[in-house]
């Protein structure tokens, strides 16, 4: 692919990119949120049509009017968002679009068992192919995403982010699928924002920004400073910000959970957050993290066990009273469970405080915008304009606005599940400062993340949990990754 | 691994324990019916009448089943039986016998569902805007052509065919079966049904699979506008006329009987069977408040107040369900 | 007809015709079926009101199966069937298009129950056994011919003259505007800005608020029926226009006693009376036990009956306060 | 960073392009209007008449409104019309004098809109189908108490004020204007307008972000009741009349109305403007088609041909300035 540009409603998207894979390599794509890498691989996936532009194939020039053209020709995608039908079964969705079928009548068993070939050549002969999709883990629905690239026969394979919802060992199982594929020839792109992956199966790497190739074919071992600062064009030195001494008195505690349980969820969880301190919790997806969260917030309605702030009992299943107790929560979903994309910053940053933005009802809308304004500044969100629609934000300035929301409202405890997830590098640095910064004013938080580094870079204490059960709880400093990867794995391979 | 003990019940004992619990309040209804009215209910004849009702509304609601599981709705159906019982009734075209009487009535309800399937899919308009301005102006049309004037059909050989039976079954009664059956294959057994749930499941995704979705849909109304003149044909045969109040309110009897019927308004999700038992449901209330000699109010309140009930009472099944 | 007033009062303003001679005493038990379209306007829920009240009346020798309501021909066609395998001994039958409820007419003549036909008529004679109805045509005369009239006494040789019709896609509007069209033809005029309603007050309070707009000055109104009436009225009066006369359709209680007070434009209205149904029970019962009416020669009740369209104005008025309807 | 100069127009500027289309059309239609009958149209009379007629499906609109911006659908508005209507002509409720009537008459509106919300929020129903079986009871219902009849409002004092004027503007026209302001600052400048389009916009981020999500949709539903029970008084006084068939049809030309105005079926997104200049457009194809003696089937099929024409002429403006 040589010179695509493709602009979008106001947005060059593409500014003349290129990108050239050979046969049988990993090629990785690199780029902040934002750069373009998955529209650059919807126009290769012939979902999205260039400007301007060619595309070469094996020596010859084509162009890729639909995605019919572009699997025929063998081009088979697995795009970020999940792109799966939730209410077909496996089967279906693995052979959607080229269904076994003679004169139009499907052939459901032949697609069952090809699905299950396909389903235990991923390693994973578990899954009933016709189980509906909906009903799968995200884990479990990215591995049907798999089963369906492979399922084309495809000579080149584009996996945009396909590990951000999978966990370690997943993604060990991932790894070795796309060996098989390279040795037999098969040609993978592969986007990533965790760069050690791309030094664990990476080939080469294409660096975008801002729409245009930074730098193409380098290789995989490209020191990680040099790539930073390639795709942020500046040096993103210290990831982990330094614990730094803070002033708070942190033997207050603030958030008390006691015995909490919901059936076949979680059961028995304790713990206390104090002033101050981030409780980090780790563990693999599906232990549930996130639902242990939404149910201290109340979004989730408890079977047994209580949840204290500052000494008040909150209400079984009532958000508000979470909020009105000063707990906040940015969830795991910005874009359906936390951003309204059609409103503005300002209506979003204020959404969970109407009250104090309000007099008998009616907006107070120069002093929404006065402090949302105060807020986004000193988030560094940018651009600091309130009026301008969430929706045109990058993702970590979503995830900012989002935690603007509960700073917004004065909140003491904050419930932070993935905020990074699908965050470049540099806002990832500038989050893990803001974290820090909170923490530092005497907030208390608490962090889900899948990525282990971060959970015991930011946390003061950690909690591990299996299968819905504390396990272990220890200082952060006093844990390595590799100790929490056992005790979270161990029970769970056999 | 991702993968635990099923949390949820299994797709097709959940989509068994719905329908159970639908034919539960089929079987009710009937037995309601045969006490209130123990002389007449269970007669042959009494079967035949609820049939041959249910047959028109049973072959719209084939069609609404389509349209709701890919995400769309078609509140024109009733004004499309309306156009293409007119079209195929006026005096011209009976001139040209039974043969074209009907084929150009599918014809002209096919053409009408596609002009909804390419506003909808090609123009991006909403379904229930592009078939609401559809809804007025096919009645519009219709009334136009038939100068709104009752047509009566004189063709005998047309007459005799519709009106008649076949192995003791009623000619409209066999069509509904067969539409019903064909529905039936068509969305669990073909690629154009799978299609369908794929595009009202998630329309991105299946465009990104390489289906072209704008075609799909447009098809898809077409399809529900080709039932609605089939619908036509029935209804011309039943009342031996073509008018342009033919098939009025069709469109939400056949969405409140596939919605009964257990199909999701989101789209993605739908049975035709569930369809096929909410039509029965509906047309059995008719029959057994006309065998009691009770009137359109009280049967309208209760009729409000039974779809209230069978949504709720699926909703518990489902949660139940959800939680064992 | 042998309408008596007190008993119209008895019945709650249904009219009821009191059988009269041996036609009087009970006789044979008799199973009525009766069948109308959705009662979803006055006139129509008249007609069944009085359907049933005559039923009452009778109740001696009368059970009256009354289903009741539906604008769906195919879903009357059920009802009618459902009656017919309940084998009542006569069906009456109001249709809600006389075409389309043709052939179910015949299958109950075929079965051997006699049908009496109310008002909408089928297409063929095959599908009743009498026929009982009003006269939308002369309706109309009647109503073009009164106004003719008064134009004449006026004086105005080229009148503006406004129509409101009922709902245009039955028949019986479309005879009622032809016989309005040829009695104003007869008499050299012409019918002005036209509109059609649809049986109910609000329709007929938009329809003529707008017809009003498009003509300023009118010399005479035609309204099909008073039902609508009431927001025909409600339209004028709210445009503030005196300057025409205004007829009415059907007569209705309400019309009737505006008419006598002399107060408003509407100056008389052509009957069109729901007792008409009152008269096809009657009529039932006697075909059921196979007697004749009464003051007639005939052993049998005569196959059509046409009742008549008289203008009530001012003058008569009170004659007919007991046919009037609650509208 | 990634971010770079304002990639979409600024949501102001949209909405004021899309409502100058809008604008447009109206313009367009009072030109026509005064081109076909230059004597009769732009007369104050006339005018009276537009905006008398406009006033009750106005009043209906405005809550349409509200409950699509909140991401639902009431199919029911022109039943509880008819319901409220006859409720408060009842004999019964006459005799209680003027002032129980209209209250009376709004408490069963926002009764039965509150039902509404109650199935919809926490009976969890579509709102398309909680709304259908409220639009079938509460026309039965409507027909029940009334004896299916038409009753007359005898109330002088009512009809007096009501169907009286105010500085020389029709009070109904006031009803509307007032309605539509209040509609409007609610809207814009409340939190419960707010909270409307944060539901409608997105439900689960709302809830997260501690609103009573299901509460807010039942006061919608019972906002949008309270506003079919005005309706009922106000088409009581201009009808003098109550009765079951009053407000037939209101709810699809709300929904036209207020989609046409640009609010979008999916939730999250509209105006009120917008919805004005809609219930606007479509007196004033009425009245134009009156004013020209054409029949209604005309003025049928021209509807829905305007429909479809205004929505992809949005669908254009919309596209040119996304393109901008
Ligand atoms: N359909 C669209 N309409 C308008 N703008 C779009 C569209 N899709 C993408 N964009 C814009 O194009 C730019 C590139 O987006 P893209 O999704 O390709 O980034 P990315 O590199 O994949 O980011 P991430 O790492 O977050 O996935 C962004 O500014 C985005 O907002
Ligand atoms: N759609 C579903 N239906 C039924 N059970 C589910 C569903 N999704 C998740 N679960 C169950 O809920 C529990 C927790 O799942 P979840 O993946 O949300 O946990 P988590 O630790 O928050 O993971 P993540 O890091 O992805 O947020 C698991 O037992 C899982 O099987
Ligand atoms: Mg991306
Ligand atoms: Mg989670």
């Amino acid at each position: 692919m040589t010179g695509i540009v493709k602009t979008f409603p106001g947005v060059r998207a593409l500014d003349g990119v290129d990108l050239t894979v050979r046969a049988g390599e990993v090629h990785c794509l690199l780029g902040q949120n934002g750069a373009g890498k998955s529209t650059l691989i919807k126009v290769l996936a012939g979902a999205h049509q260039p400007d301007e532009g060619e595309i070469l194939w094996q020596g010859g020039r084509t162009t890729l009017s639909t995605p019919v053209a572009a699997l025929r020709m063998g081009v088979a995608t697995m795009y970020q968002e999940l792109d799966l039908i939730p209410g077909l079964s496996v089967a279906d969705n693995i052979f959607l679009g080229h269904e076994r079928a003679s004169w139009g009548f499907t052939k459901d068993r032949q697609a069952r068992k090809q699905a299950t070939e396909l389903l235990n050549r991923l390693g994973h002969p578990e899954i009933p192919p016709e189980r509906e999709v909906g009903d799968l883990s995200a884990a479990g629905q990215q591995l049907v995403s798999m089963a369906r690239a492979l399922a084309h026969d495809a000579k080149l394979i584009v996996m945009d982010e396909p590990t951000a919802a999978l966990a370690a060992d997943e993604v060990t199982n991932l790894f070795r699928v796309v060996a098989d594929l390279t040795a037999a020839g098969v040609a993978v792109v592969y986007i990533s924002h965790r760069l050690e992956e791309i030094r664990e199966i990476g080939h080469r790497v294409t660096v975008i920004k801002d729409g245009r190739t930074m730098a193409r074919d380098l290789a995989a071992d490209t020191p990680t400073s040099e790539l930073v600062a390639l795709m942020s064009g500046k040096r993103v030195e210290t990831v982990y910000p330094n614990r730094e001494e803070s002033t708070v008195d942190i033997s207050k505690e603030v958030l008390k959970v006691e015995r909490l349980g919901r059936d076949d969820e979680f059961a028995d969880v304790n713990f206390t957050v104090h002033a101050g301190e981030i409780l980090g919790i780790a563990g693999l997806v599906g232990a549930g993290r996130s639902e242990i969260l939404e149910t201290i917030f109340g979004a989730r309605k408890a079977n047994h066990g209580t949840v204290t702030v500052n000494g008040k009992k909150l209400r079984n299943g009532d958000v508000r009273s979470a909020v009105d107790a000063g707990v906040g929560l940015a969830p795991e979903e910005r874009k359906s469970q936390a951003l309204l994309m059609d409103m503005s910053v300002a209506q979003n940053v204020t959404l969970a405080s109407m009250r104090s933005y309000s007099s008998f009802g009616f907006t107070d809308r120069a002093k929404e915008l006065r402090d949302s304004r105060t807020k986004l500044e000193d988030l560094d969100l940018r651009p600091a304009d309130p009026r301008r629609n969430v929706s045109t934000l990058s993702g970590g300035n979503q995830q900012k606005a989002v935690v603007a929301r509960w700073l917004v409202h004065g909140c003491r405890v904050l419930l932070l599940d993935e905020p990074t997830r699908g965050v470049d590098v540099g806002a990832r640095a500038e989050l893990y400062r803001l974290i820090r910064e909170l923490a530092a004013d005497g907030v208390a938080l608490v962090l889900v993340s899948s990525e282990m580094p971060e959970v015991l870079g930011l946390a003061d204490r950690v909690l591990v949990l299996r299968d819905g059960r504390v396990i272990h709880e220890a200082p952060a400093d006093e844990l390595t990754e590799a100790d929490v990867l056992d005790m979270v794995m161990e029970g769970s391979a056999a | 691994m991702p993968e635990r003990p099923a949390p949820r019940a299994k797709q097709g004992l959940g989509v068994d324990l719905r329908l159970a619990s639908l034919f539960g309040v089929l079987v009710l209804l009937i037995l309601i019916g045969w006490i209130t009215s123990p002389d007449n209910f269970l007669t042959g004849s009494n079967l035949d009448t609820i049939l041959r009702l249910a047959a028109p509304s049973g072959v719209v609601a084939v069609g609404m089943t389509f349209v709701i599981i890919s995400g769309g709705i078609d509140l024109s159906v009733g004004s499309v039986v309306g156009l293409a019982s007119v079209w195929m009734t006026t005096l011209a075209t009976q001139s040209y016998g039974p043969f074209v009487m009907v084929v150009t009535g599918l014809l002209v309800g096919l053409g009408a569902g596609l002009v909804n399937g390419l506003l909808i899919a090609y123009g991006r308009m909403v379904p229930f805007i592009a078939t609401l301005a559809m809804y007025i102006s096919a009645r519009g049309l219709a009334e136009y052509l038939s100068n709104k004037q009752t047509q009566v059909v004189r063709d005998q050989d047309f007459l005799a065919f519709f009106r008649g039976e076949f192995l003791g079954v009623p000619t409209l009664v066999w069509i509904l079966v067969i539409v019903v059956a064909a529905g039936w294959v068509l969305l669990n057994r073909t690629t154009f049904g799978r299609r369908t749930f794929a595009v009202g499941g998630n329309p991105e995704a299946t465009r990104l699979a390489g289906i072209n979705v704008k075609r799909h849909i447009a098809f898809v109304y077409g399809f529900a506008g080709l039932l609605a003149g089939i619908t036509a044909v029935m209804l011309a045969a039943r009342t031996t006329a073509g008018s342009s109040t033919n098939g009025m309110f069709y469109e939400l009897d056949a969405i409140a009987a596939v919605v009964i019927g257990g199909t999701a308004l989101t789209g993605g999700r739908g049975t035709m069977v569930g369809t096929l038992i909410g039509v029965l449901i509906f047309t059995l209330i008719t029959n057994i408040f006309v065998q009691n000699n009770l009137p359109t109010e009280v049967q309208n309140i209760a009729k409000g107040a039974i779809i209230v009930i069978a949504v709720l009472l699926q909703f518990r099944t489902n949660k139940a369900r959800a939680n064992t | 007809t042998s309408n008596e007033p007190p008993a119209a009062q008895a019945n709650g303003g249904a009219n009821v015709a009191a059988g009269q001679g041996d036609n009087a005493k009970a006789g044979k038990m008799v199973t009525i079926g009766f069948s109308a379209p959705a009662a979803d306007h006055g006139w129509i829920a008249a007609i069944t009101k009085n359907a049933k009240a005559q039923a009452e009346k009778f109740k001696a020798d009368v059970t009256l199966k009354a289903t009741e309501g539906t604008n769906d021909a195919s879903q009357q066609i059920a009802q009618v069937e459902t009656l017919i395998n309940q084998k009542v001994d006569v069906l009456v039958i109001l249709p809600m298009d006389g075409k389309q409820l043709t052939s179910v007419g015949q299958s109950a003549m075929d079965k051997g129950i006699p049908v009496i036909n109310l008002d909408r008529i089928f297409d063929t004679p095959l599908a009743y056994r009498t026929w009982i109805g009003g006269d939308n045509y002369r309706m109309g005369v009647n109503a073009g011919a009164y106004i003719a009239a008064e134009m004449k006494k006026k004086g105005i040789s080229n009148p503006v003259i406004g129509e409101i019709a009922g709902i245009d896609s039955l028949p019986l509007t479309q005879d009622r505007s032809r016989g309005f069209k040829d009695a104003l033809a007869k008499a050299g005029f012409a019918v002005g800005p036209r509109q059609a309603a649809e049986f109910t007050v609000e329709t007929g309070e938009k329809a003529t608020a707008n017809l009003l707009q498009a003509a300023p000055k009118l010399d005479a109104l035609w309204n099909h029926d008073d039902d609508q009436g009431i927001g025909v009225m409600a339209a004028i009066s709210a445009a503030n226009r005196k300057e025409f006369i205004m007829v009415g359709g059907a007569g209705s209680r309400n019309m009737i006693d505006k008419i006598k007070a002399d107060s408003d434009v509407i100056k008389a209205t052509v009957l069109y009376s729901p007792s008409m149904s009152s008269s096809a029970i009657a009529l039932a019962r006697l075909l059921g036990q196979a007697k004749g009416m009464g003051d007639l020669a005939e052993h049998e009740i005569p196959a059509l009956i046409t009742t008549y369209s008289a203008v009530v104005t001012k003058e008569n008025a009170a004659q007919y306060a007991d046919v009037a309807f609650d509208s």
